[in-house]
């Protein structure tokens, strides 16, 4: 047996009792990690859960194990159903190096504003985001849809049928984000919790919309 | 990402004398009216917005320049602050029903300014450039295969369905062949020639020629025929509009030409 | 969820200091784990050393490092000067499943159609079934013969000598056949006997042969 990591002094060390089926609870972080590295595409929870032999929830469970680990050189991403590996963040001038990489451009202030407004509030309509900033979109959305942070994610069922945005994988790599569940807490304005004013705002647009659109 | 040209000019007193601001594309009334009640160190009340709508005025006076649309979004609002502002100057009966609208107003800027806050920590975050990066690939090879994978059992009717279909595909060579008699296009130049000649003095129309023709190959020899008569200056032919009618004549040059002429040297091209 | 990884008394799991340019020595693995995700080719260690900022021997340390770590879905492996990851050997299995490299193979259209002419019309050379099939078979009576599907039975005495081809044992096999008798009737094709229709094919490439070859 040449392979290192039989040497089993940690107890998530140990290999899979049986070799060809089911795999220790305690060695899935591992195989999971060996699946993502492997895996064409990113691949959804019940894909990696057929290749594990194990249940979903099992693989739920491992994958927050797995994300738990320190001093690694990558992080999991998810999105929607699907995970997959990215560089930990601390790592990006490294990576870029690595990758001949320049920077991407900074996004303007229309966009970071508008980016935010689908980042926290998707699914949302161009009409409920001109009505939060009270001008017209159509060009900053385009940007951000050329540079791959937003996409098409749905139509809303009412009069023209007008095109819902949300955020792509590319959003949660290029502001470093493991999920839409790591945005930056929005804290408070004007007395109220903003977080809900934002809500407010895309609720109060959405109820104007089948009348202007 | 201050918009204020020159904050020294200001004279004290009258707070945002001469305000101007520099307005980038994106930045819209809410942009405008929120940094100026910042800039009021105010907080968003009924009151504050009184107290910046002459600001605001003055900053929609000095947008002559910018697009009627975007004038547009700035005097709406504008019209909302002088609402606003008369509201808080005449006496109201207390039980005056008003519209909710100053309150929109507020409630909308507490919202944007929410949105200002999240585009602030995104920016935060783009500023430091943390980004991370997905793998181009695979980033592990597959294992290798020991074997090709193991053939599947077939029926063997698959066999014969598979013969059937290539063999319906080849043509049978006892069947006949359907030969339709060519036309060169020496034959049609001289059926064109025929044609327009009898109904002189008066034009004929190409949907004539057209009609007498069998198919589309047929069609296409005699239009061909007639580009190639037009150019030879056998012919005149004229169209009054796109895709309209073409009048056909011959040309006074060519009324004693022979058809064997016109068609001398024409290649037989086969119509099929 | 406690991962025993995380106890991070070693000083090889301890973040970078300086997050912009260089990286601390205790974070190099984790770097390097971070390049090798990205890379879209097997790096080589200059290429590590170049993108991380350091010198090639600290890399070579720290890839021994990152190689000792325990309880990973991976292990490092190096050809030459370059260097990637593979899956654990232990996880081979799972890796299997998961990338579906187990399935059958099933024979194409193209497949299926030339060992039929075999089946039906040996010995017959790759000249007769090509006029059959109008198309170059010269890969898919490799593909048939690499399968162990169709044989060499013998050659033809004309120009070239060409080979003539047959089904073998494995294929009675495979199509759940006693012997070739039991091939299924070949019925009728529109309105003339198929199998007529077949041996006037390849008769009609006969034809052709000596002078085409």
């Amino acid at each position: 047996m040449t392979d290192p990591t039989a040497n089993t002094s940690l107890p998530v060390d140990q290999p899979a009792l049986d070799g060809t089926a089911g795999v220790a609870s305690a060695d899935l972080p591992a195989l999971l990690e060996a699946l993502l590295l492997v895996a064409p595409q990113p691949p959804t929870i019940d894909e990696l859960a057929r290749g594990a032999g194990v249940d979903p929830a099992e693989i739920e469970d491992a994958l927050s194990r797995l994300q738990e680990r320190h001093g690694r050189g990558w992080v999991l991403q998810r999105h929607g159903d699907t995970v997959q590996f990215a560089t930990a963040p601390r790592f990006a001038a490294q990576v870029r190096r690595f990758l001949n990489l320049d920077r991407e451009a900074r996004l303007s202030g229309a966009a970071l504003e508008t980016l935010a407004i689908v980042a926290y509030q998707q699914p949302v309509t161009r009409a409920e985001i001109e009505a939060v900033r009270g001008v017209d979109c159509a060009g900053v959305l385009a940007t951000l849809h050329a540079r791959g942070l937003i996409e098409q994610i749905g139509r809303l069922p009412t009069v023209g049928n007008p095109i819902q945005y949300g955020t792509t994988p590319d959003f949660l790599r290029h502001f470093g984000l493991g999920s839409l569940a790591e945005l930056p807490s929005l804290g408070e304005v004007g007395g109220r919790d903003a977080r809900g004013a934002l809500e407010a705002a895309v609720a109060a647009a959405a109820l104007e919309q089948p009348a202007s659109s | 990402m201050v918009a204020l040209v020159n904050p020294a000019t200001y004279p004290a007193g009258s707070l945002l004398h001469g305000y101007q601001l520099r307005l980038p594309s994106f930045e819209g009334p809410l942009d405008v009216l929120l940094r100026l009640v910042e800039r009021s160190q105010l907080d968003i009340t009924e009151i504050s917005l009184v107290a910046v709508t002459d600001q605001f005025l003055i900053h929609v006076r000095g947008l002559a320049a910018v697009a009627p649309d975007a004038i547009a979004e700035f005097v709406a609002v504008a019209g909302r602050l002088v609402l606003l502002k008369s509201r808080s100057l005449l006496p109201r009966p207390p039980a005056a029903d008003d519209d909710g609208e100053p309150d929109d107003l507020i409630t909308q800027l507490v919202e944007y300014r929410a949105v200002k806050e999240a585009a602030r920590l995104l920016g935060a975050k783009d500023e430091r450039g943390d980004g991370a990066f997905a793998r181009a690939s695979a980033a592990v090879e597959a294992p290798a295969a020991a074997a090709p994978p193991p053939l599947a059992l077939h029926a063997s009717s698959s066999l014969a369905r598979a013969l059937r279909r290539r063999l319906s595909a080849v043509p049978s060579p006892a069947a006949e062949i359907a030969h339709r008699p060519l036309l060169t296009l020496r034959e049609m130049v001289e059926r064109v020639l025929r044609v327009v000649r009898g109904g002189e003095p008066e034009a004929v129309a190409f949907s004539r020629i057209r009609r007498g023709c069998r198919d589309r190959h047929e069609v296409l020899t005699a239009f061909l025929a007639v580009l190639v008569l037009v150019r030879r200056r056998v012919l005149d032919a004229e169209q009054t509009e796109l895709f309209g009618e073409i009048a056909l004549r011959a040309t006074d040059t060519a009324s004693s030409t022979d058809p064997e002429v016109a068609g001398a040297g024409m290649p037989a091209i086969a119509t099929d």
